[in-house]
């Protein structure tokens, strides 16, 4: 059995601590916690459906050391759409975009997108492409959830709402 | 107070033997011994322990836990369960009203947890294993990394919830004499319920000197501070001839000479009331059970 | 409503369907609920009996990672929290959390943390300055001038209603002519009466589980005896649509009305989740359950006029009822007490019911088995024996020269809900229990002596079947079911209705099964929630059998229809000619042609084959509202003993008749009359909840150690506890079944005392007889008997 | 069931202290993108897991001298953003704009990548073309070992387990190029990749070149054969490239049975993005069609 | 506040659980098992919903800090029945009516337990005395100690065949 390893971190802006597995990926350590918005696709890094963001940078929890994340900070959808106008924004826009269908990729989806836009991504389709090319949506075939992020992306460009 | 968690905040220590313990208790400061835990955890869920910074559990030490029948009488450990105690076929022959007073306690799933120690050290005024022990003339042992010394069991009680026990000292054994001759022993109680603490609780421990009584000694309980041990009335008694009429009288004078209080179980009236058909009543089965007439 | 069939499970002691989890611990009740990533709940309650809060400061709480409600949090909407009558009959007086305290106990603020001890931690950091008013115990001094007051303003239905002198209601009923009554009587009785007030101590405390959904919309588990009133007032509160609110039917740890309203806790619990975004678990713990509601207290003043042949002419009852802090109904309560009191006899038509009910800085006061029945059943029935024992009637006489039976009027809930007695084990009980008890021939008090003396006493009571009437009053009352036959022969059952223990499901089972001549085994209840199914009033006046029953009947026969209408097309006859059987063998229903059982087909078989025809799933849903309030009957001849010494008093035996119509399972029913003794003995003789006036707290503090009631070991023996059920039959019930409930408690507490009368010669007005009073009354009547001749 | 400890390095001197104490116990994590994966398929058990994603020193690229340096932990998309890589290490710079997708390369460390050492590892061939130098270091000491003979078959390397990746070095080389060919645009493993070093002269012929291939072998390969057949060719001379077409098939022993191409095709899809990365590198473009 | 590791059985299951001082065994059973069956009814031993077998003895789980268990045997009402099979004492209280709301039950049930295997053999005397600490608001407890005695009976006939 492996060790238990304490780690202290914070998720959606709360201090925790949390007992995991030595081997423990933080998406299943998150999981444990109750983050369930942050699903599990494929567990190998496949569908990106576990978008998270550490540190800012938008990682596959899946293919994340829970240990090594002693310190760190975690935000997922759910506490982004609480805390951050701008993915609040990015989520409603995905309802408006009718970018949702089963909705099992979306916070992944949203992460990704928040990622982008947070880090001065244009609205640029291809790129947005690019940005959420890891991960597997099987319903939309894509092209609304690129709008979605595009829209908000121009929304920023315009001024209307800041990054 | 709040019945769902123990809002205190201590630490838990168990020792192995009894030495560690004493040694506990004479190196820390506010320490609460945690035997049977029936009047301890109730308190801290009621909040009415304020000094207290370690709960030392003292049912990992075995030698707390024994009974032992000599000539002489009978030494219960500290800890001896109360269940152990009266389902215990020599103790009910030698000490009736003991047992009679431990199975008037609580209820079961209560007297497999609560030791007749507790019954002591918590003090209450109405304890009920505390009169047979003094009536019985008990004595109690206890024990101090400075040593031990013994007390009589009427003499142990100073105040509600206070007793002789210093900080570094904790009761470690009871012991009992062997009562001899014709004698005659009742416990009775008066509660709500069967399960209830005692409105009133009477214990009579008698030698019968043919019509006459000889040795008599009664304790009253939840009618004064402390379990009352009634010696002066008891000492007027020796040597008098029983009849209905002592009896009477004797409960007309223990009436009268308490004290009592109204609390939420009854009123001080209703105890001094019914003392004197208790009283009465308790005396002549004494006295019957010693073989008088 | 139709006759049983041969085999039927009705009438028949079935072992409850619920045992088998409930003796492995197996089920799960509202406290038992467990979330993931739920947080718990505590509440700050009022340290004063009556208090303004002037600030609040949450911000230790806050810091300790905890989610803090205070009144600031809440929408100010004025509610009250039972919802049985109409709103234009409601008064409405409280918000979620107040801004100020008006009873010890009371929920002021709530948090949520991640565990308990966190909450409680919490709830503790919570600083919050008060200016303490002076309060107000007693309704006489409540209603003084200058008394202190609770309220203003408060509203009745949309109208904003001033209060003075903390009177919250006054209800006064006269019918017939008092006066010309009284007048025509030989002679006039008086007498006062007092109950005070008692808590119900229900085994599971109040509790709610809440937990916010994805879609926005909440599931509520929650000790409710109604699942729909508790939908409708989070909805109203909260200002969400109903359609967001599912609150789960679960068994519960125990009723007898403590859970008739929507409880305080519940309403606090889903803001609190709403706020912190998670589940919330909400759990009182009993000291704080004491503070939640207890049982109306009651001072009745009664007047009766009686002829020298023992016919009762007119009688006149005032009521005065301190309800505490809130009103959960007690308008309702006058309404249902004068309706008790005027169905219990005839009086000649001439009835008055003076009744008003105050404020005080009390515990909120609400059902507890019986609204105002057992309280008025205690004077009303003492009232009779005290008639009987002065002018010499047999007290079995008198009841039945008076008693209103078959044919006459029967008030259910109050003057505006009546319905015509149609069945009635009254006289059954009288005369049975005269012979088994040999009661004429009991001796007379003052031939009695020795320490402990023997006394037999007897009373009479009964509670309304559900609160419909042939005429829609103010009261609200009607149930709702699904039935849906499966593919398999199998059915499902959904009913809005709660089972306190006393085995209603089984019993809607039991009517589902035999409507659809289906084994018991093969009708499941189905989980269901205020979104899955109609609506049903509460499980309260003893209606759970006679009216979710009637629904279940009603809807359980529409599903018939439609099964021999499939039934028909499959075998070529028409659904007239076919009728269902139950075939053991089978262990399925079966369909036959009437006179012609070679011809048919399973149920299950009709279903399959309706499916493989895609004719679709035979099923049925809708409401049904009973036009009648049937009285269950019960009469109690209880032996008692008192120790003259001690005052104590035992019970060596007693005799139980219940009138349930057509009882659906004989030995639940017994249940529910001996657990009611139990209740009533302890009523009588052990319950009691006085107030620390100086702090307005429970001389109990809430703690079951002063708060006693009779143990296994206060019962009579086994063999002395004997329950006869009436043989009776109640046409507009469901294959002949009425309710039992709160019929049970009813005349307890008058036959006790009444038999302690009967032992000892004193006659008691106030309970409880505790030892305390009797030996009081006993050295009173001595010193007094010494006064009287000095010796 | 899995038995894993875990230890925390807070600096490269405590990270080689651990691996000389573990040993073969030892399992670095990094980016954890193969680890994870690896720890799932129940590949690797029983380790303890030696966290060095907090070691700062192993992170970054400069110029140090006449060199590039690139730390061991950089993320594949700090390569991706880096100006310094476009221009010094165009290959490289290609490859990690189609390493994955952009989320695992923000956890992907090049460091990983090269001991992974899987015969598709994109950044391998760009490094080979460059002819880098992996420094090492453990508790005996430090050295440095030129990449194109540290595979030494699928998953190895000649890195000893007590040893840790530091950093890789080379020289800066504006003329080289990557191109992958893989089953989609992200998150696929190469079918395989062809990453190209040449110059010309005044008339475009090719005066010095380094072929690297992808998922042609057990391990990542240098491809001496074309790289011969390329000399002195015209490098926009379409006829030119068929000596190559022939000679890159000594060069390449692609696994039969693979799921994600067949041995045929790899041997027809081989030359052309050596064809294609040689001409780009001659050009020096490093745009973003990376993919056919 | 102290922490310790403690070893329990429970259902004859081992567990390992770290406890703080101040935490109480019917939390920990209720909370942490999610053996919910064991009941708060008043936290001051008044009820017996919480009660649980310690080896055979019957003890209230609202008054035992869970670190004081360490090394107990204990049985909840969730481990009395073997394979879905109910006991005697749970098939009679089924059968005779003992249920009703049945939050006492548990209790009531574990009990019972402990005082058959204390005596085999008990009387209505015994068995109501032995019952006095478990509270029930809905029976009356008539049925209950008719259960106790009718799984008595039950039990007797079984040994004696």
């Amino acid at each position: 059995m492996s060790e238990k390893v304490k780690i202290r971190l914070k998720v959606n802006g709360e201090d925790v601590t949390y007992e995991v597995d030595a081997h423990m990926s933080l998406m299943r350590a998150l999981r444990e916690h109750y983050v369930w918005d942050v699903k599990c696709g494929c567990e190998v890094g496949e569908c990106g459906t576990c978008t998270v963001l550490l540190d800012g940078q938008a990682v596959k929890s899946c293919l994340t050391l829970a240990a090594a994340c002693d310190g760190h900070e975690v935000w997922t959808n759910k506490g982004l759409g609480y805390r951050d106008p701008l993915t609040a924004r990015l989520q409603e826009a995905f309802v408006e975009c009718g970018s949702v269908q089963c909705g099992f990729c979306t916070p992944g989806m949203i992460v990704a997108g928040a990622a982008y836009l947070k880090h001065g991504g244009k609205a640029d389709r291809a790129a947005i492409k690019n940005i959420i090319s890891g991960n597997l949506c099987r319903c939309t075939g894509y092209v609304k959830i690129v709008d979605a992020i595009y829209l908000v992306a121009k929304e920023i460009e315009e001024g209307r709402l800041t990054a | 107070m709040n019945t769902k968690h123990i809002m205190k905040e201590y630490d838990y220590l168990k020792p192995s033997g009894l030495d560690e313990a004493l040694q506990i208790l004479s190196e820390k400061e506010k320490v609460k011994i945690y035997a049977g835990g029936t009047d301890l955890i109730v308190k801290l869920k009621m909040e009415t322990v304020p000094d207290m910074d370690y709960m030392m559990d003292i049912n990992g030490i075995e030698e707390l836990k024994q009974v032992e029948y000599t000539d002489e009488g009978v030494r219960i450990g500290a800890n001896r369960k109360l269940w152990d105690i009266e389902t215990d076929q020599r103790m009910t022959s030698l000490f009736p009203a003991l047992t009679d007073a431990v199975k008037a306690m609580a209820a079961i799933s209560v007297r497999n947890l609560a030791s007749i120690g507790g019954n002591f050290c918590n003090a209450s005024p109405v304890a009920d294993a505390v009169g047979p022990v003094m009536c019985y003339g008990g004595t109690l042992e206890i024990a101090s990394a400075r040593g031990v010394r013994k007390v009589p069991a009427k003499d142990f009680f100073l105040a509600p919830g206070v007793t002789v026990l210093e900080k570094d000292e904790m009761l470690t054994g009871i012991f009992i004499p062997t009562p001899k001759g014709d004698v005659g022993h009742a416990f009775t109680k008066m509660a709500r319920t069967k399960s209830d603490i005692a409105k009133l609780s009477l214990c009579v421990a008698l030698a019968r000197d043919g019509g006459r009584i000889g040795h008599i000694a009664m304790s009253m309980g939840a009618v004064a501070a402390r379990p009352l041990f009634l010696e002066e009335i008891s000492a007027g008694l020796a040597g008098k001839e029983m009849s209905e009429s002592l009896a009477m009288e004797t409960g007309e004078a223990v009436s009268g000479f308490l004290q009592p209080i109204d609390d939420n179980r009854t009123t001080a009236v209703y105890r001094k009331d019914v003392t004197k058909t208790m009283v009465a009543d308790a005396l002549a089965l004494a006295w019957a059970r010693s073989g008088g007439a | 409503m139709t006759q049983v069939s041969e085999g039927s499970y009705i009438g028949q002691n079935v072992p409850r369907s619920d045992g088998h989890a409930k003796v492995t611990g197996a089920m799960v009740y509202p406290s038992d609920v467990i979330v993931p990533g739920m947080m718990y709940g505590a509440l700050l309650r009022s340290p004063y009996p009556h208090a303004e809060i002037l600030s609040v400061d949450t911000t230790e709480a806050e810091k300790m990672g905890a989610v803090c409600l205070t009144y600031k949090d809440i929408e100010p909407i004025k509610y009250n929290e039972r919802s049985v009558s109409i709103p234009a009959a409601t008064y409405r007086d409280r918000t979620v959390l107040p801004d100020k305290a008006r009873h010890f106990g009371e929920p002021l603020m709530a948090v949520a943390a991640d565990t308990q001890e966190l909450a409680y931690r919490a709830v503790r950091a919570i600083k919050v300055e008060y200016k303490v008013l002076p309060a107000v115990f007693e309704p006489e001094e409540a209603m003084k001038d200058g008394a202190p007051q609770l309220y203003d303003k408060i509203y009745l239905g949309d109208e904003e209603v001033a209060v003075h002198n903390n009177i919250g209601v006054i209800r006064n009923i006269s019918e017939g002519d008092c006066e010309a009554g009284f007048a025509k009587a030989d002679r006039i009785f008086q007498e006062s009466f007092e109950l005070g007030r008692i808590y119900h101590n229900q085994m599971e405390t109040k509790c709610a589980v809440v937990k916010p959904e994805p879609d926005g919309s909440i599931t509520v588990w929650a000790t409710a005896q109604s699942i729909h009133a508790n939908r409708q007032l989070l909805g109203r509160v909260l200002g969400m649509p109903l359609s967001r609110i599912n609150v789960i039917k679960l068994p519960f740890g125990g009723a007898f009305g403590s859970s008739i309203q929507v409880n305080t806790v519940t309403p606090i619990c889903a803001y609190l989740a709403l706020k912190a975004g998670r589940p919330v678990k909400l759990v009182s713990a009993r000291e704080e359950d004491f503070y939640s509601h207890q049982k109306y207290p009651a001072k009745f003043t009664v007047k009766m006029g009686v002829t020298n042949d023992g016919l009762i002419t007119a009688a006149h009852v005032t009521a005065l009822v301190d309800f505490g802090a809130h009103q959960v109904q007690p308008l309702p309560f006058l309404g249902c007490t004068a309706g008790w009191f005027a169905s219990l006899y005839k009086y000649e038509g001439n009835i008055r019911f003076d009744g008003t009910a105050v404020y005080t800085n009390k515990t909120p006061c609400c059902a507890m088995q019986g609204y105002g029945n057992p309280q008025i059943n205690f004077a009303i029935e003492s009232m009779i024996d005290i008639i009987s024992n002065e002018m010499g009637f047999s007290p079995v006489d008198l009841r039945l020269k008076n008693y209103r039976g078959v044919g006459d009027e029967f008030w259910g809930q109050g003057p505006t809900i009546r319905s015509i007695i149609k069945s009635c084990g009254v006289e059954q009980s009288l005369v049975e229990g005269r012979q088994m008890t040999d009661f004429d021939h009991r001796e007379r008090p003052d031939t009695k002596t020795g320490d402990v003396r023997r006394g037999l006493g007897l009373a009479r009571g009964f509670h309304c079947s559900g609160t419909g009437g042939p005429k829609e009053g103010e009261v609200i009352d009607y149930s709702s079911a699904l039935v849906k036959i499966n593919e398999d022969g199998s059915v499902d059952l959904l009913t809005p209705v709660t089972d306190h223990g006393g085995g209603t499901w089984d019993a809607l089972r039991k009517i589902c099964a035999e409507v659809l001549q289906v084994p018991l085994d093969l009708v499941g209840l189905s989980p269901a929630g205020t979104m899955q199914i109609g609506y049903d009033v509460c499980t309260h006046a003893t209606r759970g059998v006679y009216c979710g029953g009637a629904a279940v009947y009603h809807v359980a026969m529409k599903v018939k229809e439609k099964l021999l209408e499939v039934a028909g097309r499959l075998m070529a006859e028409h659904a007239y000619n076919l009728e269902v059987v139950r075939s053991d063998g089978l262990h399925q229903g079966v369909v036959q042609v009437k006179d012609f059982p070679a011809k048919s087909m399973t149920i299950g078989d009709i279903a399959k084959q309706a499916q493989n025809m895609s004719w679709g799933t035979i099923a049925y849903t809708d409401s049904y509202r009973q036009r009648n309030c049937p009285p269950c009957f019960t009469t109690h001849f209880v032996e008692v003993e008192v120790d003259m010494r001690t005052g104590v008093i035992t019970v060596p035996k007693v005799l139980i008749f219940g009138d349930c119509g057509n009882p659906m399972n004989p030995d639940l029913v017994k249940g529910q009359l001996v657990g009611s003794f139990n209740r009533g003995f302890g009523y009588t003789v052990f319950e009691q909840l006085p107030t620390n006036e100086a702090t307005g707290e429970l001389a109990n503090k809430g703690l079951l150690v002063d708060y006693k009631t009779p143990s296994a070991m206060e019962m009579p023996p086994i063999k002395d506890v004997e329950v006869i059920l009436c043989d009776t039959y109640e046409p507009t019930g469901p294959f002949g079944a009425k309710g039992i409930g709160e019929a049970a408690l009813a005349s307890v507490q008058a036959a006790i005392s009444n038999a302690v009368y009967n032992a000892i010669g004193i006659r008691f007005h106030k309970l409880p007889l505790t030892p305390e009073a009797v030996l009081a009354a006993i050295r009173e009547r001595e010193a007094q008997s010494a006064g009287a001749t000095p010796s | 069931m899995k038995n894993f400890a875990f230890v925390n390095a807070r600096s490269l001197e405590e990270a080689v202290g651990h691996l000389a104490a573990l040993g073969p116990q030892a399992y670095v994590v990094a980016g954890a993108t193969n680890v994870m994966v690896d720890i799932r398929d129940g590949k690797r058990n029983d380790k303890t897991l030696v966290n060095i994603r907090g070691i700062d020193a192993l992170r970054g690229i400069r110029m140090e001298g006449a060199l590039v340096w690139v730390g061991a932990l950089t993320t594949i998309a700090e390569i991706g953003a880096s100006e310094l890589i476009k221009g010094h290490a165009p290959a490289l710079y290609m490859a990690a704009q189609v390493f994955a997708d952009p989320t695992t390369r923000n956890s992907a460390t090049i460091g990983g990548n090269l001991i992974k050492a899987s015969a598709g590892g994109d950044t391998l061939p760009p490094l080979m073309v460059m002819e880098a130098d992996v420094h090492v270091k453990s508790a005996r000491g430090e050295r440095a070992l030129p990449i194109c003979d540290i595979f030494t078959g699928l998953g190895k390397t000649r890195v000893e387990p007590d040893e840790l990746v530091t950093h890789f070095t080379f020289a800066p080389q504006p003329h080289t190029a990557f191109m992958k060919m893989g089953q989609r645009k992200s998150m696929a493993i190469s079918v395989c990749t062809a990453a190209a070093y040449a110059t010309v002269d005044g008339e475009g012929r090719v005066t010095d070149c380094r072929i690297a291939l992808g998922a042609v072998a057990s391990t990542p390969v240098r491809a001496s054969a074309a790289e011969k057949a390329l000399l002195g060719i015209k490098v926009d001379d379409e006829g030119a490239y068929e000596a190559m077409y022939g000679a890159v098939q000594g060069d390449i022993n692609p696994r039969p049975h693979s799921v994600r191409a067949s041995v045929e095709y790899r041997r027809q899809i081989v030359p052309v993005l050596v064809k294609r990365a040689v001409r780009r590198a001659a050009l020096g473009d490093c745009g973003p069609r990376v993919q056919p | 506040m102290s922490k310790h590791t403690i070893n329990l059985t429970v259902n004859g299951k081992r567990r390992t659980l770290d406890v703080q001082s101040n935490e109480l065994l019917i939390d920990v059973l209720r909370d942490r098992l999610y053996l919910t069956g064991t009941k708060y009814g008043c936290g001051i031993a008044e009820c017996g919903a919480c009660t649980v077998l310690h080896g055979d003895r019957s003890v209230m789980s609202c008054l035992v800090p869970a670190v004081a268990a360490d090394g107990w045997e204990i049985t909840t009402s969730e481990g009395l029945a073997k394979d879905g099979e109910l006991t005697p004492v749970q098939e009679s209280f089924v059968n005779l009516g003992a249920i009703q709301c049945g939050f006492c039950t548990p209790g009531m049930v574990v009990t019972s337990t402990a005082l058959l295997r204390e005596n085999p053999d008990p009387d209505e005397a015994y068995v109501k005395d032995y019952l006095r600490g478990n509270f029930c608001r809905c029976t009356g407890y008539v049925a209950i100690v008719q259960a106790v005695l009718d799984a008595a009976g039950k039990m007797k006939g079984a040994a004696a065949t």
